[in-house]
């Protein structure tokens, strides 16, 4: 695997959009190439290498491309947009859409994501050692198509509107979230490690969700109906298990429906 | 303006009956003049190209407040597809739902210069023709919805057909309308109540009247008017296999009435979308009807029909079928939007995603594509998806290399997940037929132009006509793939649209002059329904009488077609 | 004595008469330059209907004038009319939304008998230029 | 002598009353009475003839005073403004007519601003949630002929849609609804008793915040599954009515207002009502309609749906539309410093943003086109004074239920003032000449 290193040089005024900062556009280039690769600040075109140092390169393919940014980039957007595979590390915090409709490959990013992290994600993994901003995993507006593949783990807490229209895949959050889970969400399956506050799976038709703390308001229409011992992926304790959202269509199994699934850890 | 000569191309026209002949075409001040006529043309060099009159679409979805939520309620439509902005064009956006600039835009790639708003709430008129004014170079028009109109359930309640008349007469000059639309005639209303009417004479709630009144009696009110289109159905129990017989018991109502128009049509109905009229069978055992439905068509000159062809994709449907709608979200469990109007009609949208994996959609699309290899007279069958329920229009030159080319149905099928079952519940796998452009021009020009009453406009290539003229990069005496139908026909060499140039060398180069095209029909003074008109402003509409007619700037440049009908 | 509320925020129809007046006037600030407080709050906050307060978010503060709630009751509850007073302390968090949460402010209501409640130019004025207490 | 003009529209909410009687002089100049019009419509008709209104454009000057410029100087400063900005702000739109929308939009494309209108903070999480859900609804027509349920949530039409009840929701009498109000049902949800409250049949008395698990719980109780006791400080038995009378109607109708889509939960609030109004399809008719704030509001989504297929918080900064609330809605772009320059139209965030937002505004090159003098003219640096559209001058609006109707001009503007179209126009050509398009 060859890698690619950008380091910031100078700080965009407004926000920088760089959807070309993934394997799959700097695979087969040379740091030239990459560095003449587009970026924009509004509506003016600028390079890349206006804004970042270019150094190393590319491998012939995504997946033998690893892509390595440093320096501050709170305000650098769309990084690992719609990647397909390689890897890309970010040293620092990132602005919104990192690894928006990602299909595969890894991103890693040693600080905070901002809102949108994950969304539409199709496969491949996101790794947060920070925080993580609103609708992490959640789909587009409009899209009935959420988080279908792939894994999310944030080391962290992760803000409102996480795994909205989730269908598959999984989210790991180590800390708390914010208001509204796996709203509408048909499938997939979401840990929440620390607290939760309301809303947890409004409207969900399918999927399971698994809190170890604390959860401020208990949606209405999740029933409780028995405690199961879980085990899985480090996890290990008995577990309240509730169902839902009652009020919400649900598919059919053998004349049964199938509920959503919502575990809280008993005595947390 | 500029005289333009078309030269050399292989000219498919059946106004002038020319088969694919080369042969020059002459543009003069917006008209197409014999070629001795011009002095000192631009000469286009056409040779080894297709010509044709520019394209008139008799039924789609295009403009206007159903329109217009597809579009607001679905960002996911326009994610990643948009067309940036590139010098004189403005930005366009939108697969199954474009915006306006992108609808006139992609139309006029696609050669077609021509196309009619299928359905308008007459409440809704001023928005229509906003949209309409909105969408550059085409030349538009709108038909206003009064199959579920309170006016004509009443009247018709007693069969009162001048007074009918006298309506549609004030409503279409009230909004700008074009002509008498139908959809599930009752049904809507009925769908007010939450309720449907699934046959023809499934009575409408309190009104008291049946779909088979309402239609029948329009239709005769349509012909007392002698408007330029006939009365224009989708008729009740849409998307329900079985309902065949229902379209053909619709079909029926239209015998024994004679056509009463100046301006050259020969029937008294057009049925749109069939396909989705033209189910067998029930439930999942969902079948084609096509060769029934067909067979009626065929034998009988009463009507024109439009086929509404499955195009298997991502697409929004929209209807004035309320009751349809509601079905459909039932189905699928996507977004639904509805809308009822007061006193006229209402309207769905719900997004579908044909699937070439899901046996129905497989079986729709054949049915459409049946329909119109099963047609003996193409002057009577349009090519249509009912944009966008079965499909975008972009996708009709994809349809016309399914209806030219059995290999490009052959790929198709092949592609099919249930291939053997789909097979098995339609005749399309054993129908070899391959149209020629000559039958494809009478399905997309001459046939619409003349069933809207336009045959005088639009449709052909004979002197006189309005200068709407297509050359397509496609030479059908040389071999080619069945892609290359498709390739040349989405991607217009050059259109002339009242003889400007809209596109030159596949690229969009002017805006043209769009006009709108509406009907005003001129009857006997009727105080009964003037009185009837006020009392109910006055006591059921929400907008006053003096704030409904649209007026003025909202059609920048209309074009009126004059029809008298005192008596 | 400062008491904890929830403040609410929303039309009123004098907000709307005077916004259409002109939101220079005075009968604006007399409009919207208010809380509205259940009676139950009024005693214990400890102050006489039509004192000036001192309302403080986590997100700003604001002086307006306190009246008894016109459509009461609603303990806990106060509610500014919409406009530059209320938006001095509503939380301006979106949820990424775009909508900031105008309505569900936990704010302090605090007696503030010798501040004036400011005409919406002022108000908006001082607080650009940095020169609001 | 003095002459009354009829059926004229009201350009204040989104009821869009139509049948106003305006008295004026028989020269169109002055404007004396009002007639059927609310206290507030009545206002802003009378308050066109304000004696003190400025008339002329003006620009703030280094000691913070304003200095009267042209309308020539306005446009140049305009023109130049958005020419120059890498992304700004174009906001507002709502109090403004469909035309000058539509060149508002063309210049938007040409400077490559983001478009936002007041939904942003009105309902836009409305807009939201019908893209999640699809939105079930009608015409106030439907609702004056056919409702027999009314359900008002988070919304106080007594005060904010001053003529709502009397001429659509409550005491009409209409086609199949001879008895008006006594024969209808009328169910409020707010956490005020407020003055729409006092008129209902049910109130309830929600917690607010509560909005998305009340209506789960009605969901739920469709359904006819358990409830817990209270949800929102609602008790259950009191839920299982209101489900019951609202399933037992012919045809339901549930408004809704900033009550929800200002609370915590925003675009779920409504979500979860539209699923509501879902369900309540499958046992009788039912319908969902939100009370748009300003008159035209609705006008702006529309004119930007049919060009853009948005209908807010449109980004054409790169030459396409993008859409996605949260980053391209103007609160988030002004608290994160997204943008670089503001011009407001219609409308006035400098009273009805959150004052971290305005004090962004105030920092930034900016121009406000107001008829009024207000706190968003007072913080930016030109003020455009123009013609009320609506009173001096007409153009389309659309209603809360998306119905266009032609506004009517019914006097003249004063002397030399232009309109919105106008000014608009002028910068249009303006930007164009810059940009040498």
């Amino acid at each position: 695997m060859e890698t690619v290193t950008l380091t910031i040089k100078n700080q965009p005024e407004l926000y920088l959009e760089a959807d070309n900062i993934t394997p799959d556009a700097f695979a087969g280039k040379k740091a030239e190439e990459i560095a003449a690769l587009h970026v924009y600040i509004g509506r003016e075109q600028h390079q890349l290498g206006d804004f970042f140092e270019v150094s190393g390169g590319a491998g012939a393919t995504p997946e033998e491309t690893k892509v390595v940014v440093n320096g501050d980039l709170s305000r650098v957007k769309y990084i690992g947009m719609k990647m397909t595979g390689g890897e890309v590390v970010v040293n620092s915090n990132a602005d919104m859409y990192v690894g928006a409709w990602m299909q595969g490959g890894k991103i890693t990013v040693n600080g905070n994501v901002d809102a949108f992290a994950g969304t539409g994600m199709k496969g491949g993994e996101i790794v947060v050692n920070g925080n993580a901003g609103n609708y992490l995993g959640a789909a587009y507006r409009g899209d009935w198509r959420g988080m279908a593949d792939g894994k999310i783990t944030v080391a962290g807490n992760a803000g409102s509107d996480l795994g909205t229209f989730m269908n598959g895949g999984e989210i790991v959050i180590g800390g708390d979230v914010d208001v509204h889970v796996a709203t509408h969400a048909e499938g997939g399956k979401i840990v929440i490690k620390g607290n939760a506050k309301s809303r947890l799976g409004g409207q969900m038709v399918g999927g399971e969700i698994y809190v170890l703390g604390n959860i401020d308001v208990m949606m209405p229409g999740f029933a409780y109906r028995e405690d199961v011992d879980i085990e899985m992926d480090g996890i290990k304790g008995r577990f309240a298990l509730y169902e839902g959202d009652l009020g919400e269509r649900h598919r059919k199994r053998k004349g049964q429906l199938i509920y959503a699934k919502l575990y809280q850890q008993i005595g947390a | 303006m500029a005289e333009y000569l078309i030269k050399n191309g292989f000219v498919f026209d059946p106004v002038l009956g020319i088969k694919g002949d080369a042969a020059d075409i002459a543009i003069k001040d917006g008209k197409i003049v014999e070629t001795s006529a011009v002095k000192n043309p631009k000469v286009i060099d056409a040779a080894g190209k297709t010509v044709m009159a520019g394209g008139v679409d008799v039924h789609a979805h295009v403009a206007g407040p159903k329109v217009n939520i597809g579009r607001n309620f679905r960002p996911e439509d326009k994610l990643f597809g948009y067309k940036p902005k590139n010098g004189i064009e403005r930005m366009q956006g939108g697969f199954s739902v474009p915006t306006t600039i992108r609808t006139g835009y992609d139309y006029a790639r696609m050669g077609y210069t021509t196309v009619m708003e299928a359905a308008m709430p007459p409440l809704y008129a001023r928005h229509t023709h906003e949209e309409m004014r909105d969408t550059p170079i085409l030349d538009q028009g709108a038909y206003p919805v009064f199959g579920n109109n309170w006016f004509v359930l009443e009247y018709l309640k007693n069969h009162e057909i001048e007074n009918t008349a006298a309506y549609i007469a004030w409503l279409l000059r009230a909004t700008k309308g074009y002509a008498v639309k139908v959809v599930n005639p009752g049904g809507t209303e009925a769908w007010a109540w939450g309720l449907n009417c699934e046959n023809i004479h499934d009575p409408v709630p309190y009104f008291d009247i049946t779909p088979a009144q309402i239609v029948k009696g329009l239709i005769e009110a349509n012909e007392y008017l002698g408007l330029p289109h006939s009365m224009h159905i989708h008729a009740n129990n849409l998307g329900t296999p079985g309902n065949y017989q229902t379209t053909l018991d619709t079909f029926k109502l239209s015998e024994g009435i004679k056509p009463n128009s100046k301006f050259g049509r020969d029937q008294v109905m057009h049925h749109t979308h069939v396909q989705f009229h033209s189910y067998g069978g029930e439930g999942f055992n969902f079948e084609s009807k096509a060769p029934e439905i067909m067979d009626y068509v065929n034998t009988h000159d009463n009507i024109t029909i439009d086929l509404g062809c499955v195009t298997l994709d991502e697409t929004t449907t929209m209807t004035a079928d309320g009751p349809f709608e509601h079905h459909l979200t039932e189905l699928n469990h996507l977004k639904w939007a509805n809308a009822d109007v007061e006193l006229e009609t209402a309207a769905g949208v719900v997004p579908f995603v044909y699937s070439a994996n899901n046996k129905a959609n497989a079986v729709q699309w054949c049915i459409g594509l049946e329909l119109a290899l099963l047609a003996k007279d193409f002057t009577r069958v349009f090519l249509t998806t009912d944009h966008p329920n079965a499909g975008p229009f972009i996708r009709y030159p994809r349809i016309m290399k399914w209806l030219m080319s059995e290999e490009a149905r052959k790929q198709q099928f092949d592609a099919f997940k249930h291939k053997d079952k789909v097979i098995d519940a339609t005749n399309l796998a054993g129908i070899d037929r391959e149209l020629d452009l000559y039958e494809i021009a009478q399905m997309t020009r001459a046939g619409p132009a003349k069933s809207l009453g336009l045959a005088h406009m639009y449709g052909g290539l004979a002197p006189g006509l309005e200068a709407d003229v297509a050359v397509f990069d496609f030479n059908p005496n040389e071999p080619y793939a069945p892609d290359d139908i498709e390739k040349a026909f989405s991607n217009a060499e050059h259109l002339f649209k009242a003889g400007v140039q809209v596109v030159r060398d596949h690229n969009i180069a002017s805006n043209g002059n769009k006009r709108t095209l509406w009907v005003n029909a001129k009857v006997n003074e009727n105080p009964q329904v003037m009185r009837d008109v006020k009392e109910k402003f006055l006591r059921y509409y929400t907008v006053t009488l003096n704030n409904y007619e649209v007026t003025g700037h909202y059609l920048p440049n209309p074009y009126v077609i004059e029809v008298d009908a005192t008596q | 004595m400062a008491i904890r509320v929830n403040l609410i925020t929303g039309r009123t129809i004098q907000q709307g008469v005077s916004m259409e007046a002109g939101k220079e006037k005075p009968a604006y600030t007399a409009a919207c330059g208010i809380i509205e407080l259940d009676p139950a709050d009024f005693k214990k906050l400890g102050a006489f209907r039509s004192t000036n307060v001192r309302v403080t978010s986590n997100h700003g503060s604001v002086v307006v004038k306190a009246i008894e709630a016109t459509q009461g009751p609603h303990p806990g509850v106060a509610y500014i009319p919409m406009g530059p007073w209320a938006n001095m302390v509503v939380n301006p968090n979106t949820y990424s939304t775009g909508m900031p949460t105008f309505k569900g402010t936990p704010v302090e209501v605090e007696v503030a008998k010798t501040e004036s409640v400011l005409g919406s130019l002022e108000l908006v004025r001082k607080g650009c230029r940095g020169e609001l207490a | 002598m003095t002459k009354t003009v009829t059926d004229v529209i009201c350009p204040f909410c989104g009821t869009l009353c139509d049948d106003l009687e305006v008295v004026v002089s028989d020269d169109g100049k002055e404007l004396f009475e009002v007639y059927n019009a609310c206290a507030i419509g009545a206002e802003k008709f009378l308050h066109s003839q304000a004696k003190d209104r400025i008339t002329r454009p003006r620009m703030r000057q280094e000691d913070g005073s304003w200095k009267e410029i042209s309308y020539d100087e306005a446009i140049e400063y305009t023109a130049r403004m958005l020419a120059d900005a890498k992304k700004p702000l174009m906001y507002g739109w709502s109090s403004t007519n469909c035309e000058a929308q539509a060149v508002g939009s063309e210049i938007g494309e040409a400077v490559g601003a983001v478009m936002d209108n007041t939904a942003t903070v009105c309902h836009g999480t409305s807009l939201i949630a019908v893209q999640d859900i699809g939105i079930p609804s009608c015409t106030l027509g439907e609702v004056k002929n056919r409702a027999d349920r009314i359900l008002f949530w988070g919304c106080n039409p007594a005060h904010a849609h001053p003529r709502h009840m009397s001429r659509y929701s409550i005491f009409p009498r209409g086609f199949f609804t001879g008895k008006g109000h006594a024969g209808r049902k009328m169910i409020v949800v707010d956490p005020r008793p407020t003055d729409t409250a006092s008129l209902a049949d049910i109130h309830l008395q929600i917690e607010q915040g509560h909005d998305y698990e009340l209506l789960d719980a009605l969901r739920v109780a469709f359904k006819g599954e358990q409830l817990p006791d209270f949800v929102g400080g609602i008790p259950k038995a009191k839920i299982y009515e209101v489900a019951e009378t609202l399933k037992s109607g012919r045809f339901a109708i549930i408004f809704f207002g900033m009550g929800v889509t200002q609370s915590i939960g925003k675009n779920h609030n409504i979500d979860a009502a539209i699923a509501v109004t879902r369900d309540l399809n499958e046992y009788t008719k039912a319908a969902i309609m939100p009370m748009r704030g300003h008159y035209n509001v609705t006008g702006s989504g529309q004119v930007w749906g049919w060009l853009f297929g948005f209908p807010y918080a449109v980004d054409l900064s790169r030459g396409f539309a993008r859409y996605n609330p949260g980053e391209t809605t103007s609160n988030d772009l002004l608290r994160r410093d997204e943008v670089d320059a503001v011009f407001v139209l219609g409308s006035d965030p400098g009273a009805h943003f959150p004052f971290s937002s305005v004090k962004k505004i105030y920092n930034l090159p900016s121009v406000a086109i107001d008829p009024h003098e207000t706190p968003t003219t007072e913080v930016c640096k030109v003020h455009v004074p123009v013609a009320f559209v609506g009173v001096e001058v007409g153009g389309c609006a659309y209603r809360m239920d998306n119905v266009p109707i032609e506004t009517r001009k019914v006097v003249e503007a004063p002397e030399g003032m232009m309109t919105d179209e106008e000014f608009l126009s002028r910068v249009l050509a303006r930007v164009k000449e810059i940009k040498g398009v």
